[in-house]
């Protein structure tokens, strides 16, 4: 917290800061709100166009190394870019599959990282499977790999598993001989019944539970660095949600502003009522914090197994930017007055971005509590 | 006067009949309030369900039996409510009839008119709506622009009205509108009418919510022909009366016409839903930080209950007598947003579920029941409204 | 919660209703703000004029039986007297001798009350001294009393025993063969150095350190129903303060109103700004509430001991007013710009009272604590 | 340009004068800003202090030389504050002088002027004020009533200012005065003046704080001559002036003069308090409640000092480019006010303690700091003001 350690603040390369620019004028392109709301209809909530042309960007690589097809910019640069995303309501499988790809890359064999990450670098669609109940603080699985023969058979459900219908493989958490362990499973090794669809509040998002009894796979699939990859994709996976609903208050704060420089009320443009200015500004100020906080935390974050720093950084940016990101939904639709309450208004989709964003990968008072143990202990 | 043993006879009874008449479960999706009636099906399942209660002698107690009431003292249905809310019964939709029209004709209307609307209002017969909101005037009733132009013996109504509550089933609406458009004052242009919706000129469009639900709609006027004899008072009074029908809209709770029953949700219900929760793999209920909230919740929804009884007690009130019944609607409706809010907090990853997942916590009960919570903070004069309102005529302080 | 128990929310008879007229206007008479700031340069911080005026019209009798000389009114009649005493910091003895009083009430033998309560309602003045370390919520105590012959000495010190320096009598907690115990010491056994005077940030109360060590007391001296006589006087002290907390945050509310609704500012009086005019809406709201909380808890109280409705009542009570005063005073400085920042306004004593009670009797916190066991176990 | 290690090594040379030359206790309160300089004995102390970092070279070091200066880069500056603060020396109390006034001269002040005032401001030898608020005037300095009239080479000046700091104590005032009182707009009849305070006709009245401390005066001009070459630019620049003057403000922390160290308490600071107390019977820092408040207050002074880097990275402010810059007092000062609150929740039974009692926790430092706290959240235009300046200059959101 002092001077002496504050230097590392912020990194910010020309090349960081052009993959920004490109990124803000692809999401704005290709994710105006109509289309957004088109794609609520959709199957996969995604087109598939846009997922091609942002594997072409190169996108679904940056994170990649060099040497697996990718272009070795970092996790931290994926920051950015999903912000803007989360600005534009662009979902598509990048979430998902970037986790997936930090799994193997920190958790797996040369074999997994050869196989799988040229893959991820040219579209392929990966997700984590991790949750076995509506705790995400919990630190045991109910899912098991027992022994049959020289094969192992995976027992039991995930759930919310993001984007399941289009993933092309899984990483799912499993108790093995007493530890929990990764495992890779091939989409095509799922039984056809394996995935169900579930209605989510943010119907801009696609999840599915997937029952894994009775997949088969090979000790060969399980990452042999389970237990820091295991660690370090929830933290990356709090830091992508959190840079992904900053990207969403951002765009909750606009349509807000918006509204209250253009809708007048007994005579004057509302955004001239301190009961509304004021709380803007809260907004804008919650929204300030978390950009910080998730600009440091990519900054901090690297390719070996999180240290301190970077744990503290990605639970801070996710403690802060799901709160924002709430506050922000809720006065959106209460200062939208009677508009904010019919479905054509859009800051119904920001407070559902919000009440779906708020648990994954856990919620504020869960990264508190950690921090907590990190800072005061 | 009825005893206290008369009134716990009575509640026991109701309980009884409750329990023999409580309808099974439809199998659809049953609204949480009146602004929740998207569909035909969902229209008469309320409606044989209201006429039910009444039939039973559980609705519009305290009404004179000459229309269809029972006569008693207000006691008998408010007892009859509280036993409803408690067994979770669905509700009596017609609330604009039961709550705002139908004590407002009881109290200023005409004996032709008391015949007329009573009975079918309790038997849900006729549906009621409500026709004060336009779309881009939002609070502000002064700025009513839907025209009522007499001609004959009818009146030709132009303009648009937002928010009508079951606009689309509504037999009847009570319609604010703009007779004079050249009154000194704006307030003193509108008048006040018990509007037919079944005439020529009147359409109507559902408006989509943001659960995903319907229940509202936009009304269209185009030389609607509304019967001169509709109109409530006199030209120019409008403004009065639909001041004095906004007051109902506590009484009507409070059990005027009885049975009303909207979305009730208390902690009791919260915490049982708590209970079966796991956080960082333990008991919800056992963790320190989500104990200390739910009882904060628990202290505020105490404070409210024992507001509407101080409220009673004019001693105790003496600083600011109207503090409480002015700033009712702003606390209960700011506190009901945060606890619901809170509630989907309190279910982890399952929050992220939504009505019609099999999944979904009470099937989705409390997500709908938070983002439906905004019309009671956004209608009837916005929570910043309401604060307002209580700054200014409680403490005193100057206008904006 | 239901109605079924709503019932008995609110009694409040004419009586009670008389004694609340005449307090409202005994304090306003005896305590304008120009006293209560000259009172405060004085020794024992009340005007011993007022005080005999107070135990004339009876008011220190009004908790105790007719037996012993008092009107037996109940402690509940206490806290409208104590809540206009709040309204115009009218500090005296009042609550210190009650809460002794009650103690003797509730915990005393026969001879404790024949000797103490008809002296009580004529006058004289007890305090509690419970406290040995900054933590209300510690349930052991470090003080003891040993035995020495026939006689027990007592060793030990109590912090901010409150008015300590004009009592007669204190009731003090200490451990006794395994127990705490409470036990009744006069002010005349003390020696002369025992009270040594604390600088309080409340400076309309007076309070000392009160150095037990060394006083003789016999084995009659203590409280027979020590155990429940504490726990009672306990949450009795949370509501009496929660009463005097709720009389002062509407004072504070008043001079709120008073200059937002005379000072102007860019040519508007400053009440008309909504970030003031919402927050004292808010200070109203907070401290109706505790305003139901005080009459409810008033009315569940009785002289039996008291019963989990009348402990969660108590509780309530004190957690919410401490907190109503709190953000009240805090806002009241605020809002008076320039002149909250100065001594002169009186913004600063309500602030300080806020500040000076939130501890007392458990904060709100440790009031949520308990109620937690009690509400959702 | 200064090398990493040349910075390095400066950073040490600093900590070591530091510790060979901290002051010990004197024996009295030492004021927590400058805004608590209440008499002559705390006067006289902090002016020997301050003379002694200017002396050992450790202020103004970002000055020219000739003014007493060392012609440094401003890191160097930072770095020595960066070290006082930490080690918690007493300030450099002359801050109107090192903060506002100085980096005025500098900037837009002739040689003459600087020559005159600049090395005095540095050696603490003379103290200067600022007199811009009036009494009943509050944020809102185009209302300035006191008049400057030009009489020959004097300008006679009377009325009022309020809250000048140390008023009592200082040889020169910043003073805004009117000198056109028929000026078309209000802001244009203003003057500056860098004008003398020991002149017949100017008087002080100490103002007690809330925290009974003194340090602001009220300043009272009766018919005061100041030399007419006081004046600063020209007549009717004064408001443009004054506006450039409140800019340097944050420049001055950030090291313009240096050493200048107002209040600082951070996280770390309330950590250690808390370490000692319990509640409930335990550790305080064991119960989850504090645990989850303090990290709260964790994340949001690490978001405060995350703010202060981003600034300098355009690219990550492209939203809103001036939101970091003009939001920084409504952030800081109402993180402080909350903290320094909640600090004193922290110490328990304790905080009713106060300055002067001996079991004061840190002597009463928290009371102390959260009340003058106030003077941040008021001073400077209030957090109300601020929270509309954001809204209006930032989001673009319409005046009231």
């Amino acid at each position: 917290m002092t001077s002496r350690t504050a230097n590392m603040a912020f990194a910010f390369t020309d090349e960081q800061a052009m993959i920004l620019d490109s990124a803000k004028s692809f999401c704005a392109d290709k994710s105006d709100i109509g289309t957004v709301r088109s794609l609520i209809a959709s199957d996969n909530g995604y087109n598939q166009q846009v997922w091609s042309e942002m594997v072409e960007l190169g996108w679904t690589g940056i994170a990649i190394p060099e040497q697996y097809g990718g272009s070795e910019l970092g996790i931290g640069s994926t920051v950015a870019l999903i912000e803007s995303m989360g600005r534009h309501l662009l979902s598509t499988p990048y979430i998902a599959t970037t986790l997936a790809s930090q799994a193997i890359m920190r958790g797996g064999s040369d074999q997994h990282k050869t196989h799988w990450l040229p893959q991820v670098a040219e579209g392929s669609i990966g997700t984590l499977a991790l949750l076995d109940n509506e705790d995400w603080g919990a630190i045991t699985t109910s899912c098991n790999l027992s022994e049959s023969g020289d094969k192992l058979i995976l027992e039991g459900s995930k759930l919310l598993v993001s984007d399941a219908a289009v993933a092309d493989f899984f990483i799912v958490s499993a108790n093995h001989n007493g530890a929990q362990v990764l495992v890779l499973v091939a989409a095509s090794s799922l039984s056809p019944d394996a995935l169900s669809r579930k209605v989510l509040i943010d119907e801009t998002k696609r999840a599915c539970t997937v029952n894994f009894s009775g997949v088969e796979v090979t000790p060969n699939d399980i990452l042999p660095q389970s237990e820091t990859a295991l660690r370090d994709i929830k933290l990356i996976g709090a830091l992508l949600i959190a840079a992904e609903s900053t990207g969403t208050c951002a765009a909750t704060l606009d349509t807000v502003v918006s509204y209250l420089t253009s809708r007048i009320q007994f005579g004057r443009l509302i955004g001239s009522y301190q009961a509304l200015k004021h709380p803007t500004v809260d907004i804008l100020i919650q929204m300030d914090s978390a950009r910080s906080l998730i600009y440091h935390a990519a900054t901090v974050i690297s390719v070996q197994p999180l240290d301190q720093d970077a744990e503290i950084a990605c639970r801070m940016a996710k403690a802060q930017a799901t709160e924002a990101l709430l506050f922000a939904g809720d006065r959106a639709i209460q200062f939208h007055g009677g508009m904010g309450f019919t479905y054509d208004c859009d800051a119904q989709l920001f407070l559902r971005r919000a009440l779906g964003s708020q648990h994954q990968y856990g919620d504020a008072q869960h990264h508190r509590l950690h921090l907590a143990g990190l800072l005061l202990d | 006067m009825a005893t206290d043993k008369d009134l716990q006879e009575f509640r026991a009874e109701v309980a009884d009949w409750i329990k023999h008449n409580q309808p099974a479960d439809p199998g659809f999706l049953l609204p949480q309030t009146f602004m929740e009636v998207g569909s035909e099906q969902v229209l008469d399942f309320l409606r044989e369900w209201q006429h039910k209660v009444w039939s039973a002698g559980y609705l519009g107690m305290a009404w004179p039996e000459k229309y269809g009431g029972r006569g008693l003292s207000p006691s008998y249905q408010n007892i009859a409510d509280e036993e409803m809310k408690l067994a979770r019964v669905p509700i009596c939709f017609n609330v604009i009839g039961l709550g705002w029209a139908g004590p407002l004709i009881l109290d200023k209307g005409t004996d032709y008119e008391r015949e007329k609307y009573l009975k079918g209002i309790l038997s849900a017969e006729d549906i009621w709506c409500q026709g004060f909101s336009e779309p881009n005037h939002g609070s502000d009733l002064g700025s009513i622009q839907t025209r009522a132009e007499r001609d004959g013996d009818h009146y030709l109504v132009n303009g648009s009205k937002i928010w009508t509550t079951m606009g689309n089933y509504a037999k009847y609406m009570i319609l604010l509108a703009r007779t004079d458009s050249q009154a000194e004052r704006k307030y003193n242009g509108l008048s006040f009418f018990l509007a037919p919706m079944h005439v020529d000129g009147i359409s109507t469009q559902p408006i989509k919510k943001l659960t995903g639900e319907y229940g509202f709609t936009e009304t269209f006027f185009t030389d609607a022909r509304i019967p001169a004899d509709c109109i409530m008072g006199e030209e120019g009074q409008g403004w009065r009366i639909a001041m004095q029908t906004l007051q109902y809209e506590r009484g009507a709770e409070a059990g005027a016409a009885g049975g009303i029953s909207i979305l009730s949700i208390v902690m009791n219900d919260l915490l049982k839903m708590a209970a079966e929760i796991e956080r960082e793999g333990q008991p919800l209920l056992k963790d320190p930080l989500t104990r200390d909230n739910l009882v904060k919740f628990l202290i505020e929804e105490k404070a409210l209950h024992l507001a509407e009884k101080r409220i009673q007690t004019p001693a105790l009130c003496a600083d600011y007598p109207n503090s409480l019944s002015l700033s009712g609607k702003l606390r209960s409706t700011e506190f009901y947003r945060r606890m619901r809010q809170y509630a989907l907090n309190l279910q982890g990853a399952q929050s992220a579920l939504y009505v019609g997942d099999k999944d979904a916590v009470d099937g989705g009960f409390w997500q709908r029941a938070y983002m439906n919570n905004f019309s009671t903070t956004i209608g009837g004069g916005t929570s910043q409204v309401q604060a307002n309102i209580v700054g200014e005529h409680v403490l005193g302080l100057p206008k904006d």
